[in-house]
């Protein structure tokens, strides 16, 4: 929970507006009735960073949380109805990070403990968006067990992956919490947040200095990358083309499941909403009046009152119907039993 | 060389000249084969279960329990219960010894305990009973609070729940208090994801049986309770807390349910974990103590027979066959009976997995803080739960705290008893249908077995009588069932069972009279009897398994040899002895008073089979055995 | 900087809404001490757009004409325009109304989980079903909120309950209902923001900046709702509350004293300068005396304390005290009588999972008869048998208090049941209806990823009615139900006092999810063998075979 | 055993048995009543159409229109009436599988009448099903009167019984054509001596037809009875496309629970045609003792039709009483009756520790019903297999018979 968290918030203090993040929650954590701290999400036993914050959208939550959705959302292919908000708006301009954790295997990830993406459907996936002109690069970072068997079937171009453990490794929570119960947040997730933490918007910092602060002891696993689909040295790579500003990113994770992304027309369209809001307009300043009379209980009353007029009636076509029938029925019966 | 082998293995195969003739051969070779050698393999069947049996308590054997369902996380929280809820815990104890000492009636209880949990701020209402069955009438007011926790739907509750009267038939004053306290105290908490229900039931099991059946609105004939003012949802999860003592050196596990039904493993493991961990209190089953722990006991804990020379009883490998072996025995002492010792044994039956805390009652060192803690994580660890605790975690065998048995590793071996026992009435089956002719083979209307021989010819088999006698022995049983149970049994118990005896014992002495049947041509009643009566326990054998291994058990082991090996061919007086020894075997019962009045009012307030399966299902199955003893050849 | 950025808004907001005045916008907060030491409170922000009409379903093809709004939701607006929906109602709560202590919520809908309404126009060209669909889709991204599975499996049309609050246009089609719940939904900070950002203040002054989701998530219930009606001769009003009951005796340990502070953390430091109004209201209690409140108040209305936000002193810390009550004292009022004309309870009884039994209990508190509508919309995973209806009053079997209304049974994997019934409810009585019930089995894709637990009903809705003729009120003026409830304007909310009951929790029984391969296989292979044996029997012929050796 | 006493002491005692208190459990098992069969959703579909509700516009209600319209009007359905209907059913079965034996044994009475009566009124698979109030003893009466009037060479009472039959189960369609074979064969028994009886198409075709116009007549009735034609998807529909999963003892219900949607048309098509692949082969290999192939064909139906009770393989088992010349024939029938005995007690202790315990999951009452099917499935092979051997009579020493 608190992984996917920590990535929504980091994204979005680089400037990425809400409209621009799909974030997929498949448990309510936050607002649990377990939770100790309602509506609070914290990275560490320490307390002292609510991720939830007061202000947050999640996009698919709760049973919303599918393979079935996570794969349109990158596809694109929605039912018209589905609203903006919760569509990934990208072009072939467009940077887009995906960010997945959660219980995971050797090629698989679970979603809500009933199914499984595995990583050929992420990986077609990723083809399908960029024939279609749905991303110019992606940074994919996914933190479960077995993680970087998840990123070994990409083969779509301009894609940056990255993941916490290797196969047949486990990825270790990094602390406890004894007041919740429960393990708060995996150690691939905060050390990347915490480095995180040092970028900014104008953050000179590069996806090499990321990879280089992987390390192996802090992490209980091996972390790897796979830049061979990538066609820009990543050393000339800055955080912040996925990150911040205009790039575009995207986090998921099953359990708790986040992805975002931003995309001008996006940027725009938001803005260009805030400002129609400005508009010349004539006053009336009606006060409303009383006396319009319309209780919700009043015509009830009146249907009560018929009611206690005639009881419910019976509808005796139906019942002439089925005397008809039986009475055919018996006539058939003794026509044929007085046959020889 | 292989290719010869592999040459003439073919021809045996295909049977050189005629393929089909050759291939019914082998067939009814085979058949001579497996038909002479039916005998050992029945018996070696019978020896291998009960050295199965006898092998399931081996230290070796059985594995670790672990938590299967993750939600659970068992003991990851901190407690925060402390000293001022032990005082007041205290402070409620108080009260309730006057209450004691000034022996207050049921409704003096009921309205004190009513008080303070509304004092607490809690809903609280009170429900008063009146049980009637043969022998006595039982009244009495439960007092149950609910605790509808904030910001939840209140469609799933947890139950925790305290007689008044201990399962060691003290009171359970420490344990209502410990209720009471904790009450108060997990008010303060906002994090219940589920309603808590508090219930502090009269009695000792009737008390809940009259609340938890009008909870879920399930008609019992002889019960007359209020109906329910305060609802809450759907039960999950349910602590029975039984404190009879002063303090507690352990907290031992009751967790066997009605009729054998026993609560999901998941539940006793984890609370084992919170109790060691959070608590620092071992834990035990029942109030069995290791007698490897207390020396001083040792003697009269352990069951290992004390003429063995000391070489063997100090191996530790006995002394811990010895410990497994007595946990075991009792589990199946409670569960065969299908009694319950403990309030949550009648929850089960409406799905709640409940268990009973019970303090051990010794000289110290823990009490109420202890306990309060170690509620209270379990508590916790209960509220992480998303779902029904709905792995298959109920076929189980506890072999000591900690250790068990998978349902593989020990069902065969009563599963063997009964194949052995199938096997044998097959065999009897098979037998009667052929006799020896001494005459020369006619021409006409025989069909001719080659085996060694001898010409065996068809006979018909009386599967009709046989049938209708054992259909007379279960409708005694039936009639056996309901005149032990009526008011006059209840009044003079000793006269009843010796007429009964009279009565079931006598009849088949008839069977005595039945000439032998006119020629060999027609099989003997007997040998048809033997073959179902010995078909049908294996069938009864064999399904009571999967529903209640430990009476699965003691049939196994009371009727495998006894049925498997009643003979009609002996002479008159060996027939005579021989229907003794089953008499004694189907109805001696009868005279183990205290047994029987138990089971008697399991059946008639809680609802237990147990009284009845003897009746209807097991004295009969032995009493055919007798006559089938007592029948001519 | 947050100063800065405040008064940046702050200019903003003065000169449009020096601009803006044919929209009014209105923000009041009412505190309402309970029986039991709890604390309701409740925030409506209400915006009007005066002399508009909500817009005609009959041109849904054409274009519609540009809106332009200054303080109305913009957001929710495009989404009333672009379905057409005269009346609208969404509510998302947490937690269980206690009616008997806490007495009638100012909001009536107070259902656990989710629950939408809507009344629409028909329309030629666009079908009211398409609309719902689309409705729900736009509000659940509209409030992050899984609206979108409110389909037809949940979806029913009980016009006898919900009547629509404001009036609908005489012009256009006949308007139909569309009602749905969803009881497994919860509430969080994902679902305050956005209903923050419809707000022309957002939360950064007035009362909303009291809105402090950690307090707000942690009372004994809350809930936030979205009305929207439209009112003939006045125009559309849109109405977004936040109603919560706060249990200040579990935060001070004992007593029940509040304050701004206490609940919510935060106080009142500037007020929103686009509201008309902005007042918070104190419920005064009647019978203690020993109450007082904190700062002084402007004016009273008899029942209330108000203060006025907009000219207070800021920081403005409204509180509540008791003098010299130490500890709360629950002794008295749990054992009191319950503040609703009646109570209700709904169980579901027996523990198989192939059938229960669904009883309902009313008890008229009224020294009078009282009728009451009952629904229950229930989607197909409980199926009634009706002809098991069992009616008790006092013990006593009494068939003629319940007139059935109308009864739509379900069709298994595509709709729910719909019952309407009114009730008689003799005086000072307890009213007991049951009926049998049975559990379908579904198909494996079905069932949710945790099964085991099974599935959330939506409440039943009970809407307790008088008698015109009831004159017997005069000696229990506060039980009138004639009686209209005023919100802060002084205008009535035109809503009958609907009763929600708890949501019920029915676990149907599972297949084994790990084994559709191994039951294909195994019952294909049994079929398979009996057909090939058979088929062996019926086809191939006897022959005789000498097998004997000797001759 | 002298059938003039035995009769009427057997029917007064299942009168008894009826009024006996018995258990409400009962009318709702599983086992004995399946959703096309259940007494209490009959009653709820009553109630309905007397309250004005469309019953079938509902997923409750899935019996036959004519039973709706008979309950209704002529007989009102309430306890004591419907007791006294299906214990009258039970005398009516027993009495005409007496008159099939006798005419097959061209004999006014037999020494055995009595016993068949027994075998027949005493089948707990029958017995309880009764007791449940489950409509499928009206099918099983249906049937055996047009058998019996078949072999008495009736046919319009027959084929018109078989018509009645048909609408109240649709899988009924797999006896109509032994029916009209049986119309134009002798019921006595040719088993032993096997001869090729001449049967015309034409008289064959004739026969269908009739059956066919009694149908129609019966649908209009239908249809005129709930005024659309909404009832057919309810009941006949419901056989073929399996809305209802409750468990029954069949091998449908939990293959189409754990069935993938997207095959699930595909494998309902199968099922149902597989039900009426038997039909001809059956007949062509019996065609000289039609009597036989229906028999055969019972035991077929109750093992694969969609929503089977007990009473379906209980009246198969029941039936075996006609056909003693068969007995010493029979391979292993003491493995095919410990089966049952097995699978009796069985089903409803699984199916207890699914449903009501909660202790045991689907997959043990799944279990169940194979081994269920596994021990109809023999009693079938059994049943085929003496059928065949009688025609060879007994072997001359040394000779053994097979299969080639």
């Amino acid at each position: 929970m608190a992984n996917a968290l920590g990535m929504y918030r980091t994204v979005k203090r680089l400037g990425i507006p809400d409209s621009n993040i799909i974030l997929m929650l498949a448990d309510d954590a936050a607002c649990n009735s377990r939770n100790k701290f309602p509506g609070c999400v914290y990275p560490a036993a320490a307390r002292d960073l609510d991720l939830y914050g007061d202000n947050i959208e999640v996009d698919y939550r709760g049973y919303e949380v599918t393979v079935e959705n996570f794969i349109r959302v990158l596809t694109g292919r929605m039912d018209s109805s589905v609203p903006r908000s919760k569509r990934l708006l990208s072009d072939d301009r467009s940077n887009v990070f995906v960010y997945m954790t959660g219980h995971g295997g050797n090629e698989f990830l679970k979603f809500q403990d009933n199914e499984e993406i595995s990583a050929f459907d992420i990986a077609d996936a990723f083809e399908q968006m960029w024939q279609k002109k749905r991303y110019n690069e992606i940074f994919f970072m996914i933190d479960t067990c077995q993680a970087n068997t998840m990123y070994s079937k990409f083969y779509s171009p301009n894609i940056l992956a990255t993941g916490s453990s290797k196969l047949d490794e486990n990825s270790y929570s990094y602390e406890n919490d004894m007041d919740l119960g429960i393990s708060v947040i995996d150690r691939f997730t905060h050390y990347v947040l915490r480095f995180m933490e040092s970028v900014n918007k104008t953050s000179q910092a590069t996806m090499q200095d990321l990879f280089d602060m992987y390390d192996p002891d802090k992490f209980a696993s091996h972390a790897g990358v796979r830049s061979d689909l990538f066609n820009r040295p990543i050393d000339q790579t800055l955080i912040t083309d996925f990150f911040g500003g205009v790039s575009q990113a995207e986090v998921l994770a099953p359990e708790e499941e986040f992805y975002y992304s931003s995309t001008p027309e996006g940027g725009h369209q938001q803005e260009s909403e805030s400002f129609t809001h400005v508009d010349s307009a004539t006053t009336s300043g009606a006060v409303k009046s009383n006396n319009d009379e319309i209780h919700g209980y009043s015509d009830l009353l009146s249907v009560v009152q018929d009611l206690q007029r005639e009881p419910p009636k019976r509808d005796t076509t139906g019942l002439f119907r089925t005397w008809v029938s039986s009475g055919l029925m018996f006539a058939l019966v003794a026509w044929v039993s007085m046959r020889k | 060389m292989a290719l010869v082998l592999r040459a003439k293995f073919r021809r045996w195969l295909r049977g050189g000249d005629d393929g089909i003739a050759a291939k019914v051969r082998r067939k009814n070779q085979i058949n001579d084969i497996i038909w002479k050698s039916l005998p050992s393999i029945r018996l070696s069947l019978l020896v291998a279960g009960y050295a199965w049996m006898l092998a399931i308590p081996l230290p070796n054997l059985g594995r670790n329990t672990y938590i299967d369902e993750n939600a659970l996380q068992p003991g990851q929280v901190n407690t925060y219960w402390n000293w001022p809820h032990v005082f007041r815990a205290d402070r409620y104890l108080e009260s309730l010894e006057q209450l004691r000492d000034q022996n207050s009636t049921n409704a003096e209880w009921a309205g004190y305990i009513k008080h303070e949990f509304r004092d607490l701020g809690i809903h609280v209402s009170t429900q008063s009973y009146h049980f009637t069955n043969a022998s006595g009438e039982y009244n009495g007011t439960n007092v149950y609070a609910v605790l509808s926790s904030p910001r939840a739907s209140g469609a799933e509750a947890m139950l925790i729940s305290a007689s008044r009267v201990s399962l060691n038939g003290n009171l359970n004053l420490r344990g209502i208090a410990t209720v009471l306290s904790l009450a108060g105290y997990l008010k303060e908490y906002s994090l219940w994801s589920k309603d808590l229900v508090f219930v502090i039931s009269d009695g000792y099991l009737e008390g809940m049986q009259a609340f938890i059946t009008s909870y879920h609105g399930a008609d019992e004939p002889n019960l007359d309770a209020d109906p329910l003012t305060l609802s809450s949802g759907v039960i999950w999860t349910a602590l029975n807390i039984d404190y009879p003592g002063h303090s507690f050196s352990h907290l031992g596990v009751f967790f066997e349910g009605l009729n054998g039904r026993l609560p999901n493993q998941d539940l006793i493991n984890s609370f084992r974990l919170v109790s060691t961990y959070t608590g620092g209190v071992p834990v035990l089953l029942y109030d069995h103590r290791d007698p490897r722990e207390v020396p001083h006991l040792e003697s009269q804990l352990s069951i290992i027979p004390t003429w063995l020379p000391d070489v063997v009883k100090k191996q530790d490998a006995v002394r811990e066959y010895g410990f497994r072996a007595k946990n075991i025995l009792k589990h199946v002492g409670y569960q065969a009976r299908g009694q319950t010792n403990g309030v949550h044994g009648l929850l089960h039956r409406f799905r709640i997995d409940a268990i009973t805390l019970f303090a051990v009652p010794s000289s110290g060192p823990h009490g109420f803080h202890a306990l309060g803690r170690v509620v209270e994580s379990t508590l916790r660890t209960m509220n992480n739960l998303l779902e029904h605790l709905h792995a298959s975690f109920f076929f189980y065998l506890l072999v000591k705290p900690g250790t068990f048995l998978k349902i593989g590793t020990y069902l065969p071996s009563v599963i063997l008893v009964s194949v052995s026992m199938m096997f044998t009435g097959l065999g009897e089956w098979t037998d009667a249908r052929w006799y020896e002719d001494l005459s020369k083979p006619k021409a006409t209307d025989k069909s001719v077995a080659a085996s060694g021989g001898i010409i065996l010819l068809e006979r018909p088999r009386p599967v009709l009588q046989a049938l209708l006698i054992m259909l007379a022995t279960h409708l005694a049983g039936v009639a056996l069932f309901y005149i032990r149970t009526s008011g006059f049994a209840g009044l003079h118990p000793e006269t009843t069972s010796l007429t009964l005896c009279a009565l079931l014992a006598l009849p088949p002495l008839f069977a005595l009279i039945v000439r032998s049947s006119p020629s060999e041509r027609s099989a003997p009643i007997a040998s048809i009897l033997k073959a179902a009566n010995l078909c049908l326990a294996s069938t009864v054998i064999s399904v009571t398994s999967v529903l209640n291994f430990s009476l699965a058990a003691v049939l196994a082991v009371l009727l495998g040899v006894p049925l498997s090996y009643s003979s009609y061919k002996s002479a008159l007086p060996a027939k005579i002895g021989r229907y003794a020894i089953y008499v004694g075997l189907g109805l001696g019962w009868l005279f183990c008073e205290k047994e029987v009045q138990r089971a008697i009012w399991n059946w008639e307030i809680l609802g237990v089979w147990f009284a009845p399966f003897v009746c209807v299902v097991y004295t009969p199955l032995v009493l055919q055995a007798g006559i089938v003893s007592l029948l001519p050849s | 900087m947050r100063w800065r950025l405040a008064i940046i808004t702050y200019i903003a907001l003065w000169l449009t809404s020096a601009l803006a005045a044919y929209e009014e916008f209105h923000e009041l907060l009412t505190f309402r001490p309970l029986s039991d030491g709890k604390l309701a409170a409740r925030f409506t922000f209400t915006t009007s757009l005066n002399g508009t009409h909500p817009r005609d379903p009959s041109n849904l093809a054409d274009e519609d004409q540009s809106q332009h709004y200054t303080v109305f939701p913009l957001a929710l607006g495009q989404v009333l325009r672009e379905y057409a929906v005269t009346e609208l109602h969404l509510n998302l709560n947490a937690g269980k109304w206690d009616y008997d202590h806490w007495g009638y919520p100012d909001e009536p809908g107070v259902g656990t989980g989710a629950e939408l309404w809507a009344w629409m126009g028909e329309s030629a060209t666009r079908s009211v079903d398409e609309r719902w669909k689309g409705l729900r889709n736009a509000l659940s991204g509209q409030f992050c909120a899984s609206l979108g599975s409110l389909d037809d499996q949940r979806t029913t049309s009980p016009e006898l309950t919900f009547r629509p609050e404001g009036s609908l246009p005489s012009s256009g089609g006949a308007h139909r209902l569309r009602h749905g719940t969803l009881p497994s939904e919860h509430v969080c900070t994902e679902n305050l923001t956005p209903f923050l950002k419809l707000l022309p203040c957002k939360s950064l002054s007035g009362i909303a900046s009291l809105l402090n989701p950690h307090r707000l998530f942690d009372t004994d219930w809350h809930g936030l709702s979205v009305h929207v009606r439209y009112l003939e001769n006045e125009g559309i009003e849109v109405r977004l509350s936040f109603q919560s009951v706060f249990d200040p005796v579990r935060y001070t340990g004992g007593r029940r004293a509040w304050s701004l502070q206490s609940v919510f953390d935060r106080v009142i430091d500037r007020s929103c300068p686009v509201a008309r109004s902005s007042e918070i209201r104190v419920a005064i209690p009647k019978e203690e005396n020993n109450a007082q409140i904190t700062p002084d108040f402007h004016n009273s209305d008899g029942e209330h304390a108000i203060f006025d936000v907009l000219n207070a002193s800021k920081p403005l810390d409204v509180a509540m005290n008791w003098v010299n009550e130490s500890a709360f004292d629950y002794n008295t009022v749990l054992s009191g009588v319950p503040l609703t004309h009646i109570s209700v309870r709904r169980t579901l009884k027996g523990s198989s999972q192939s059938r229960g039994r669904l009883a309902v209990s009313i008890t008229n508190n009224m020294p009078i008869t009282i009728q009451t509508s009952y629904l229950e919309s229930m989607p197909w995973l409980l199926q009634f048998y009706l002809h098991t209806l069992q009616v008790h009053s006092n013990g006593v079997s009494r068939d003629d208090l319940v007139s059935i209304v109308s009864c739509i049974p379900s069709v298994p994997h595509a709709r729910p049941t719909l019952f309407q019934a009114i009730l008689t409810l003799p005086p000072k009585s307890t009213l007991d209806i049951s009926m049998d019930v049975i559990k379908p089995f579904l198909r494996y894709t079905e069932h949710p990823p945790d099964a085991q637990r099974g599935w959330d009903l939506p409440p039943a809705v009970l809407v307790p009615l008088l008698p015109a003729n009831a004159t017997v009120l005069t000696d229990h003026p506060e039980l009138s139900l004639s009686e209209h409830k005023m919100d802060g304007f002084g205008y009535p909310i035109r809503s009958p006092r609907r009763m929600y009951t708890p949501v019920l929790l029915v676990d149907l029984a599972t297949p084994d999810f790990s084994m559709p391969y191994n039951v294909i296989i195994m019952s294909c292979t049994l079929i398979a063998l009996i057909f090939g044996m058979v088929f062996n029997l019926l086809t191939r012929k006897f022959t005789l075979v000498r097998v004997s050796s000797e001759p | 055993m002298d059938f003039g006493l035995v009769y009427p002491a057997l029917v007064a005692s299942r009168l008894f048995l009826a009024f006996a208190p018995l258990p409400d459990a009962l009318r709702h098992d599983h086992q004995l009543s399946s959703p096309l069969t259940s007494y209490p959703r009959l009653q709820e579909g009553i109630y309905l159409f007397q309250h004005g509700i469309d019953p079938y516009s509902g997923g409750m209600f899935r019996h036959s229109p004519l039973l709706l319209s008979l309950f209704s009007t002529v007989l009102p359905l309430n306890d004591v009436t419907s007791k006294l209907l299906w214990t009258t059913c039970d005398a009516i079965s027993v009495w005409s599988l007496v008159q099939i034996w006798r005419t097959r044994q061209r004999l006014s009475s037999t020494s055995r009448d009595g016993l068949i009566a027994a075998i027949y009124l005493l089948n707990p698979y029958l017995l309880l099903p009764s007791l449940a109030l489950s409509t499928s003893t009206i099918e099983n009466t249906l049937l055996l009167l047009s058998i019996m009037f078949a072999s008495q060479g009736r046919s319009s009472r027959s084929l018109l019984a078989l018509a009645f039959l048909v609408q109240l189960s649709l899988p009924a369609l797999v006896f109509v054509i032994p029916i009209s074979l049986l119309l134009l064969t002798e019921p006595v028994s040719k088993l032993v001596s096997p001869s090729i009886p001449n049967i015309s198409l034409n008289s064959v075709l004739a026969k269908l037809a009739k059956f066919g116009s009694y149908t129609v007549i019966l649908t209009l009735l239908s249809t005129l009875a709930c005024g659309n034609w909404a009832w057919v998807e309810q009941t006949w529909g419901s056989t073929v496309t399996l809305p209802d999963l409750t468990p029954n003892p069949g091998l449908w219900w939990y293959f189409f629970t754990e069935m993938f949607d997207h095959f699930r048309p595909f494998f309902l098509l199968v099922f149902s045609v597989h039900l009426l692949i038997y039909v001809l082969p059956v007949c062509l290999k019996f065609q000289h003792d039609i009597l036989y192939a229906t028999y055969i064909l019972t035991g077929i139906a109750a093992l694969f039709k969609p929503y089977p009770t007990l009473a379906d393989p209980g009246l198969f088992l029941s039936l075996i009483s006609l056909f003693p010349e068969t007995y010493q024939y029979l391979r292993y029938p003491i493995v095919t009756t410990l089966l049952h005995l097995h699978s009796a007690l069985l089903l409803p202790l699984f199916h207890h520790l699914w449903l009501s315990q909660g202790t045991g999951n689907a997959n043990f009452f799944y279990a169940s019903t194979l081994v269920f099917g596994m021990a109809n499935g023999a009693a079938l092979l059994d049943a085929i297999w003496s059928g065949l051997r009688v025609a060879i009579g007994t072997l001359p020493p040394g000779y053994e018979i097979v299969q080639k």
